[in-house]
């Protein structure tokens, strides 16, 4: 089994592998340079930008938990501006697809983001982060709404030809129609899923862990309910979907690739280990093989479903 | 908001940058009820780290513990094989697990990370430590003394269970005291530091240790016109400057990464 | 610091403290006996029970995930004749409060079971069951629609007396917003949460693990999101709560209540121990002390909330 | 649908139910690639074990690995100390941890738990082990022995990382084949069993491995008129009848509790 099984086809995007750092975890890309080959990776989803600059939320901002963590960074960010002067130009040297992912907290704002950094022509597609916990607007309020997903989407298709991901959350009673809300609009395809809410006390000094009260969960503990977004979804629009929330190791993978996901992304896993995405990579076609076969492609939501998974039987 | 630009101009270091290494314990000594001093002997080579700086030690968590713990670098040795010293005190799940550590187990680094503790001011410094604030300035105190350059290090425990004294090729505080008086004097470390500065003609401060000590520490050293260098303490995922998760407010509200920026701070940078 | 420093009213109901076992993870009481002192148990909430038999879902039924673990049973139970019949009059005998739990597929089956059950007269209360991830009808599908919830509730507390607990899951979008339909209808209390929506695969044969595909997620895993219920909801409509939700230790049980829980269930727990309820009641005493307090009453929504947490500061 | 009465009736048996005692690894043997041996001193008494019945094994997962393991009970000792001995075959995480025990680690156990094997019929039994299915099977050979019931035990395992041969205390397989050859005949242990039943006039099979073999063994059982008792595998949480996570489908769509009803069942119960 060589290389050329994990060849990946993303909505039009060509990868090498369906490996991707998650947006957030990887900074702007550049940080990681040295300890890991990242023109091995199968691309990179940068850190998510706003039109400004932006400090994000009160310290503490991060908590460790069984099987994950929770963070409320707030998407502090240095703004498109800077992404597009300082950050495009050396991190397309690696020479993987790069993706942008866009946080706004006004319909324009996601339009603006958009078309701006489609001029770059360094990106091969754009992220729409409508499903941050830790911001007071315009983020998972959007995400868990049907309507304003649907208009940020299709705002964002109207002002970039670049393949549009939209990035979504687990908190919707009805994920599988807001997914569908994004079809419609026009997605080229979903991220799912983006951090749980969550928070987490002191039980001694009775404060929050978090200097936000609240903040999104993380890592393995969310798998279960990661594969089960993608798995919804990917029944209910057919869309390419990057799928990720608590990926480790290539087995991993494979259950994301099964439930239907195309890709993949590492967020937190990358905390454990920087390289660990690569690791990955390295160890993907033999856990193909495992799986009984030859391309990460042929698996893309193959899971054998039972005969008889009826729900209440009597 | 910190330069941006100044964030970025940093990145793209990868020759002097951090290691993704492995290490054996090579010994693992239990130092106070609390603490353990580890040697680790590396099995790559990382880049000299200088006082103040620290590792991100993957403590074996795997997916149920899933962030590594930062440590600051007590001592280093370059030769023959390459071996790092670490000061660990026991108080959650990882540094548990580092502390019942036996020889010949192995231990995943990634650093050393961050900037260490800048050229003291003028030729006599003061080293002020609390708890496990300790160890990055035994490293300090080395570093200054092969280099010639004077040196006081007090060290302030919460009770005996957490003092740690030196050894000998790391060196030794020249002053401890517990809060609760049960070994050394009794009192904080920076109680009368006013009257500590200006008998002794301290011309530069450096400090590690809790919030309120550090803070304490710049306040009296501004009043006294003396500059002084603090090493904060934050939660940590990346170690890398890119997760943004150790960022803490600093002077006039600017967002200071410890991980990268830091840990060690100039003291007006970190107070107002 | 003494036992009465537990004591604890939950919705009038007097509890010697607020340590429940939770529905469905202590079977009907009866199968623990001889491995817990269940006297001193601050209640017990018996498996949900239908007014038929029920045999539940296709196997396997379990799937261990890291830190938590995946459930599909389906709400196999004997049904509420059976129960009334051969459970309550043994399991009375304890002498603890009893929480009958209660499932079906129709607002007018609720509205038997809470009748028929009251008519015992050896319950303290009913809770109400609208959060099953795992029934094709009446679970989930109910707990995440606000007005459901309330039909549902209303005609549940027309039809009894006793104090109403609604259990809801954490996967609405909207939680604080159904936990206050359940309040205008009447509900006496919330308890907070149900396990989370969540599936698993086998990279190998490319099976899902359950047979139902499809199962609820519950354990430490999931603390950090029934955390954030519980504080949503409490702030949402002050009612009384019976927060859980990976619960494991009595550290545990002080986060449930600084985030507004006066009462907390302990589930999965008990599979890793049988004993574990009761090793937390005795270590309960130590934690009220270590948090500064002298009762776990005073500790209820007494979160220390900083001055700054402020979303998204520039 | 089992009948509930009975299930109930079942309830409430404290006298003689499971308990929950700590034990002490006193040795832990490898006997194969992937098996070992665990000998476990109880450190409180249990009700006697029979045959077939197991214990739900707290491996030392904390939160972070939440379910107790289940495993078949292969030998018992109740005096001078009492005491219990495992065999264990590495799977994952919680069989990892256990065959990495050193003596003198601690060990939660719940049981005994479940119905054993019942008495057999006629006088001649075949035990017909699968994998670790020797563990009960052993255990079980042993119990006839002592009343004076003959039987032959035959095993078959994957392949000889799998294999364990007995111990004296325990006894051993009269014979051992292995699905690759590499010890022992090559194949599977239920290969020519129906001319094995006559060839020997077994009166009476018992069967533990893997649901493929036991459902071929109740099928050439039940053609030679043949009664045949069958131990089920499941995943479980409670052990204790009370969660339903172990239900497996039987015979006609009944539920089968297999952690309190069983793991041992009559084949005709399991199998239509
Ligand atoms: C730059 C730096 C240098 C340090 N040097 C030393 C040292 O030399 N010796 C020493 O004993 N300790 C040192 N610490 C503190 C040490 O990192 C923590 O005690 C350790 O992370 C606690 O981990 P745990 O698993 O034992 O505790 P847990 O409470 O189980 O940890 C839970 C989470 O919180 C984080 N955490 C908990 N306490 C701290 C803390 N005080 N600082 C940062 N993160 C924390 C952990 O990393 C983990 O992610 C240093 C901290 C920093 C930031
Ligand atoms: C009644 C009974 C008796 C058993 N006796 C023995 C024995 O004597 N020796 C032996 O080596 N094995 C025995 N097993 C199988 C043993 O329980 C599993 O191999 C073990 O639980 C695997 O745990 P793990 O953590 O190593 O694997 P993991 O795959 O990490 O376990 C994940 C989860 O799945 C469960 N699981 C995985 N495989 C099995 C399995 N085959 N059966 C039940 N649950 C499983 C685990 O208990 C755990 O909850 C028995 C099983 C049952 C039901
Ligand atoms: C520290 C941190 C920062 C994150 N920042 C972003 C972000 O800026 N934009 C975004 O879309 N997702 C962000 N995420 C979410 C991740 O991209 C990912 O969707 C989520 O963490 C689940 O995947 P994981 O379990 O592999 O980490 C962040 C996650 C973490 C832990
Ligand atoms: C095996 C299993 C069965 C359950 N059955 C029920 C049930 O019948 N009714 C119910 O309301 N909740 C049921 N639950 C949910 C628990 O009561 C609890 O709300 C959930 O597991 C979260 O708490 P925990 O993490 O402490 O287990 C069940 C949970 C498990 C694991
Ligand atoms: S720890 Fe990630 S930026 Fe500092
Ligand atoms: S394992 Fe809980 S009923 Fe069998």
């Amino acid at each position: 089994m060589n290389e050329s099984s994990l060849m990946t086809n993303l909505a039009g995007i060509e990868l090498a592998n369906p490996v991707l750092l998650a947006s957030g975890t990887a900074g702007y890309g550049l940080e990681l340079d040295g300890l890991l080959d990242m023109s091995r990776l199968g691309g990179l989803i940068l850190k998510s930008v706003t039109i400004e600059p932006w400090a994000g939320n009160a310290e503490p901002r991060i908590w460790e938990t069984t099987g994950g963590m929770l963070n409320s960074i707030g998407l502090e960010n240095i703004g498109v501006e800077a992404l597009i002067e300082d950050v495009l130009p050396r991190i397309s040297e690696i020479g993987v697809p790069l993706m942008a992912s866009i946080a706004g907290d006004t319909v324009r704002a996601f339009a603006r983001l958009a078309s701006r950094l489609e001029s770059t022509g360094a990106l091969a597609a754009v992220e729409v982060n409508v499903s941050c916990p830790n911001v007071e607007r315009g983020g998972i309020q959007f995400g868990v709404d049907p309507n304003a997903t649907a208009a940020v989407t299709t705002s964002v298709r109207e002002n970039c030809t670049m393949p549009v991901f939209v990035k979504l959350s687990a908190a919707a009673s009805d994920l599988p129609g807001i997914a569908d809300a994004a079809s419609r609009a026009g997605a080229s395809g979903l991220s799912l899923i983006n951090t749980v809410p969550g928070m987490a006390i002191d039980p001694v000094s009775r404060s929050p862990r978090l200097g936000n009260v609240t903040g999104g969960l993380s890592g393995p503990a969310i798998k279960p309910i990661a594969l089960k977004a993608v798995y919804d979804c990917f029944r209910a629009t057919g869309l390419p979907i990057i799928g990720g929330g608590g990926i480790y190791d290539a087995g991993d993978v494979i259950e994301f690739l099964l439930a239907g996901a195309t890709a993949v992304s590492i967020g937190t896993a990358t905390f454990q280990d920087p390289a660990r995405a690569t690791k990955i990579v390295e160890e993907l076609p033999d856990a193909v093989t495992a799986a009984g076969a030859t391309t990460t492609a042929e698996l893309v939501g193959r899971l054998r479903t039972p005969r008889n998974a009826s729900k209440g039987k009597r | 908001m910190p330069s941006w630009r100044d964030h970025l101009q940093r990145l793209r270091v990868a020759e002097h940058g951090p290691a993704l290494v492995r290490a054996v314990v090579a010994r693992n000594e239990r130092v106070a009820a609390r603490v353990c001093v580890l040697d680790l002997r590396l099995e790559e080579d990382v880049p000299a780290p200088s006082a103040g700086q620290f590792f991100l030690v993957d403590c074996g968590g795997g997916r149920e513990h899933l962030l590594r713990r930062p440590l600051s670098v007590m001592g280093y040795d370059p030769a023959p094989q390459p071996a790092l010293i670490f000061l660990v005190e026991v108080v959650g799940w990882g540094t548990r697990r580092l502390c019942a550590m036996q020889p010949g187990e192995k231990v995943g680094l990634l650093g050393p990370l961050g900037r260490g503790f800048g050229a003291p001011a003028g030729r006599f410094s003061l080293l002020i430590a609390g708890g496990m604030g300790i160890a990055p300035l035994l490293f300090l105190s080395h570093e200054l003394k092969s280099r010639e350059q004077a040196c006081d290090l007090i060290a302030g425990f919460r009770d005996s269970g957490q003092v740690f004294g030196g050894r000998q090729d790391i060196g030794s505080p020249n002053g401890v005291c517990t809060e609760d008086g049960s070994m050394g004097g009794r009192g904080k470390v920076c109680d009368g530091l006013a009257g500590r500065l200006s008998e002794f003609g301290y011309t530069s401060v450096f400090a590690c240790g809790p919030g309120g000590m550090l803070e304490e520490t710049a306040r009296v050293c501004a009043a006294a016109g003396v500059p002084c260098q603090v090493s904060l303490d934050s939660r940590m995922a990346c170690g890398l400057g890119m997760c943004r998760g150790c960022v803490k407010q600093g002077a006039g509200g600017a967002n200071l990464c410890v991980c990268k920026d830091g840990p060690v701070f100039d003291s007006t940078q970190v107070f107002d």
